[in-house]
């Protein structure tokens, strides 16, 4: 056990995975040089035939690393930020998604495609995707959302031993959190396992990604006004465990769910639903959805901060569905 | 899973050459076979027994031939959705590819990909994708796959004059050079892509010239000439396997049938262009030359007829097969089946 | 009036908005060939200047009618099958959703891209996309998925001569329905404005594009069974007409979300997590989805079709909702 | 909305030339320009006072600066993320320009844009995207709009060698090609791609060379020196007015400057490489073109003031500036204001 953080939890994963298993090799644009510090070293310690600098060019690397996958290598592709899918949408959902299905089998697709939610600092627009839920409609992927050092960490080693593709997105809101890290080279955490981060009796809090922390602290305010939140997060957006989020609400009879998504088609969304359809006879009161506005994220701080899900968000959409008043505001901000 | 030696998923045998000693008699009849299971495979889609579109490729078979030949069996190979030929020039069995197109379970995809996706990977064919371009990035990537593995494969991707107007056409040629991967880039210019004369998709007239952007070497070559072909990519394979990085290779060929059935209004009235090709059919061509050469015409004749047989086999086996069931539709999407959703399940247990 | 199919409600709709406003032009991939029969005559009657052949580069193309909007042109972009939209989904998002915005209102963005839903005809994995939702989940785009020739004409028109980007999506299984066509040049039906396809009291049915009909006649059979089903068709995903669809829920109690598309952060869940947070009073039990299973679509017809919602999927849902013991499955087929 | 007429939004006026007459003096003005926002930006960066990443100009003015000086005002331009000095050389004004980098409300973009979007469509500056490669396909359509609309402008797009390697290169230039579009692509190699050499991302040696995958003319030009490009970019002009169609340039020029802060640990050791640079500075270069012409260094300083004194106006414009209302972030998404949220309006209202 040491202390570390998030990026050098998935530095960690990655490193043991490569000294693991020669088969394993990882390639993004500049990697060497280690844009955000998940490869420190890896040239040095791996090769450079290991560890490869790709050309500006998503769609092609995204798909090579399926070519390679397919004849037995284990691409790790890291396209650093979330919005640098869009290019290379094409080889994600149509050959990485499709493959193994449409050749019946033939094919296996080892591969991990790793990039960060780049939000909430001023990165505009064209920088501050988390479309995770698009990729949630797609069969074929699995899609990981670790909230802090030692899910990452767990995570991303079984996300490289899975046989299947898989998709880790890094809540750049994580990145600095700290926790101590499991040195056994065997720690792993299943994909399709969600967690009980804290229990509570009152209502759950299903909560995405980097909305774990703001729900955590809710709930420690919520304490503080009476009322006990179970915060859940399901750690893997696909496969999801339904199971530990129905029997949570059908415990609370009540649910949140948090996600710094665009509301409209989140993943907080689909959670509603599936809470509406399989626990309703449970529901005392409707499910809620704390996630961020429908609109593009502003470059301005100004005005970016508060389209987002926050700590008073939560606390007031727990309050409202437990039917107390609304704490005072001026005590309530955090 | 564990292991920490490369240890190549596919292909571990046939490692050496295994290219059939007579050469030119297996190119005739590997051609004679792509002929005669499309013109079987028109004939029943036209009776409804093939569901879906259908795109031929006939006219093209000394491409796809020529260019397979030069092959190892274990070397890579990655088609798109005009793909019967490939992997019948690469040396596939008819039976599965037959009876994937009719959706049956034992079809080489268990009915899973149908005509626009005949890929068989125990000859090295890794994927018939029907999104234009998209098999090009795939290609480059299982020769950088044989890079990492030090197998000593070469990747081949066919693709068509249309394709190289894709984005992933750029991305991936400019990758394999970067990386100097074992790949050879077969277009096979066939004039058309849908309706859209090559003139009418971009300003130049050769697409070997795009090889210069990236540093890659290309040639131009008579795709209705296997021999011509065959010399063209072993070539090319030659210098990929010596670590000498890709090659673009186009191929100036013909098909003869509209671009599609079933795929919305295709019919295009080509005029007598057709008929001048046909001229230069590369069967055709190939017996005369083969004759020429002192092969007798019974000879040939006998492989036309073993060939009728060997697809008949394969259609007859194909209908005689069972659609795949309900549950493989869950199948295949991850190598752990998918749980079945209850409105489902019932009417399948 | 004349008959006419959805198919040339898409082709009369672009004619007529042609000919009214000459900035608006076609292009596509083999429009002048006329693929599927909606762009029958253009060249002649426009010109070879407005109705453009395009080489096979999506993102290329798609970009290009964003550069062409930005200044002054309307264009059409017919994407012909939406799996092509995938190639372009950098340009669809980075550019052409988000430009508006980014430039702080600078750039105006009319343009329309169509493309149909191509399932359900052993067209295979890669041919049979329902990609909407992921869309939605992006601020941006307004998002029409008309289900009959009237809607489709004035829907179409509407969204041809709209300032903001359109996407189109054209579901293949309405292409041959007929009805009545207005020949009113300005007929024209508004983005955002969903329609009551069927009155009834004791189910709300919510069917998106070539669900729509299947729950009409999911209605039919319903009506015989002493149940009255209310079938609401939005129309448009964005803006959704979340009014209409709160008003029928809490008239009937009782909602059912239908679509075509994979069910994980699907349109349909969308609507069932806005039924549960806005009209969970009204409820009278769970809100169900009936939507495709989410596995991919195989070729084989033998196993494809049965993983679409189908009117027996509507009808069963709607008794087990409302409590009537399942019709007589053996009666029950359609 | 209404209307059978072809009607330009955008830029109504200008349809003439309107290029400054004394071009040499004007050119030298707006590198220096440039230059000082430049250092400024970097200042108040560094100091806290702008948020977001900063990518800098500084080293590759007189590509920006030479290329715009050959365009009418009313020509289209579109950038990248590099794009502070676009604008600026396009002609745009100073004041709107530093108030987006502080993310206020009188910004050029509002302030939701920020600095790598400094895009002034007043001054035909269509869209400084920051997707790499993004705009080149947006460039190709406003070179269509302007082809449509028989406007006579052409439409000229900046980005970069690391660009280039993108589809949206590959797809952007063929369209152009094919359709004989009024578009200059001019690529600004400057060496990298963040870390990545030029010679890790590809394996040739001039991006020029990739004209000729679609018969597209291209020419490669000192981008340290403003007259050449000038020159270079004014033959393409001409070409592209008088119908002949679309041309690529490369410039090869070079930053100062890491590239950028605030995105990532991108500091990178080059060596004595850059003082090598450094010593071809353009602006140095063409004050001493300038000086040896016999314009007097007094001249030349007094530019250097006035402009130092128009950017700190900017600054002190941009910080007494107000912030956007809340309101404002549902702005422009659509051409009519989104409904705000429930959670959100009890807090602005
Ligand atoms: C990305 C994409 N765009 C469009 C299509 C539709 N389409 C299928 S085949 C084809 C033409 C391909 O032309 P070419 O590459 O020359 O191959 P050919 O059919 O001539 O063999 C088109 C446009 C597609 N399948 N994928
Ligand atoms: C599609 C995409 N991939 C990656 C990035 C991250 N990125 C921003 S700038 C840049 C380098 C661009 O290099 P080049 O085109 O040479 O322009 P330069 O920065 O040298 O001016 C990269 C990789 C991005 N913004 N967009
Ligand atoms: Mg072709
Ligand atoms: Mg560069």
């Amino acid at each position: 056990m040491a202390r570390a953080t998030y990026l050098e939890a998935i530095r960690q994963a990655q490193m043991e995975e490569m000294q693991r298993d020669s088969r394993v090799f990882i390639m993004g644009e500049d990697i060497i040089c280690n844009v955000f510090g998940t490869t420190t070293g890896f040239v040095d310690m791996f090769g450079a035939e290991r560890v490869l600098d790709t050309p500006i060019s998503e769609n092609g690397f995204i798909g090579a690393s399926a070519g390679a996958a397919m004849v037995g290598a284990r691409p790790i592709v890291d396209v650093t930020i979330s919005s640098f899918l869009y290019p290379a949408m094409d080889q994600i959902i149509s050959i990485i998604a499709k493959s193994r299905y449409i050749y019946g089998g033939q094919a296996r697709l080892p591969l991990v495609i790793r990039c960060c939610l780049f939000y909430g600092n001023s990165n505009a627009a064209q920088h501050s995707d988390r479309p995770y839920s698009m990729f949630m409609n797609v069969p074929g992927l699995k899609i990981i959302v670790p909230s802090d050092p030692v899910d990452m960490k767990g995570m991303l080693k079984v996300a490289i031993r899975d046989d299947d593709p898989v998709l880790c997105f890094e809540d750049s809101t994580c990145w600095s959190s700290k926790a101590d890290l499991p040195t056994d080279p065997d720690f792993l955490i299943p994909l399709g396992k969600g967690d009980v981060k804290r229990e509570g009796t009152d209502v759950s809090v299903i909560a995405v990604a980097g909305a774990v922390p703001l729900a955590l602290k809710a709930a420690q305010k919520l304490a503080g006004l009476g009322i006990s939140a179970e915060i859940i997060d399901p750690r893997s957006l696909v496969p999801l465990d339904r199971d530990l989020i129905l029997k949570s609400v059908r415990k609370t009879g009540r649910a949140i769910t948090v996600d710094p998504a665009h509301q409209t088609c989140s993943a907080a969304s689909e959670i509603s639903a599936m809470i509406a359809e399989f626990a309703f006879d449970a529901l005392r009161g409707p499910v809620l959805r704390v996630a961020t506005a429908d609109t593009h994220l502003p470059f301005s701080p100004a005005i970016e901060k508060s389209l987002y899900p926050s700590v008073d968000r939560i606390v007031t959409a727990a309050c409202r569905l437990v039917g107390v008043e609304h704490f005072d505001s001026a005590q309530g901000t955090v | 899973m564990a292991g920490t030696l490369w240890r190549p998923i596919l292909f571990t045998e046939n490692a050496v050459s295994d290219r059939p000693n007579d050469l030119s008699l297996e190119k005739f009849r590997r051609m004679v076979r792509i002929r005669e299971f499309e013109t079987v495979a028109e004939a029943i889609h036209a009776a409804g027994e093939v569901p879906g579109a259908l795109h031929t490729y006939t006219g093209q078979e000394a491409t796809g031939v020529g260019a397979c030949i030069a092959l190892r069996s274990d070397d890579y190979m990655v088609g798109n959705h005009r793909s019967h030929g490939h992997p019948i020039a690469k040396g596939a069995k008819l039976r599965p590819l037959m009876a994937e197109l009719l959706g049956k379970v034992t079809g080489v995809c268990k009915g899973k990909g149908g005509s626009m996706h005949l890929s068989d990977f125990s000859v090295g064919s890794l994927g018939e994708t029907s999104i234009v371009g998209s098999g090009i990035p795939v290609a480059a990537g299982a020769a950088l796959g044989a890079k990492l593995q030090r197998n000593g494969r070469v990747s081949l991707c066919f693709f068509g004059d249309g394709a190289s107007n894709e984005g992933a056409f750029h991305e991936g040629l400019n990758l394999a050079a970067v990386w100097k991967l074992p790949a050879i880039f077969l277009c096979e210019n066939n004039g058309y892509a849908v309706s859209t004369p090559v003139s009418g998709s971009m300003a130049i007239v050769n697409i070997a010239d795009r090889g210069r952007a990236y540093g890659i070497p290309s040639a131009i070559v008579d795709g209705q000439d296997v021999d011509a072909v065959e010399e063209a990519v072993a070539a090319a394979v030659d210098r990929a396997r010596a670590g000498g990085g890709p090659t673009l290779l186009e191929s100036k060929t013909y098909r003869y049938a509209d671009h599609a059935v079933n795929m919305g209004r295709l019919t295009l009235n080509r005029g007598p262009e057709v008929e001048v090709w046909r001229k230069r059919d590369p069967i055709l061509m190939y017996r005369a030359r083969l004759l020429e050469g002192g092969i007798a015409a019974s000879v040939l004749n006998a492989i036309v007829e073993e060939v009728k047989l060997e697809v008949q086999d394969a259609l007859a086996f194909a209908r005689e097969s069972a659609y795949p069931s309900q549950l493989e539709a869950f199948d295949d999407v991850f190598v752990e089946r998918l749980p079945i959703p209850a409105w489902l399940s019932e009417d399948i247990i």
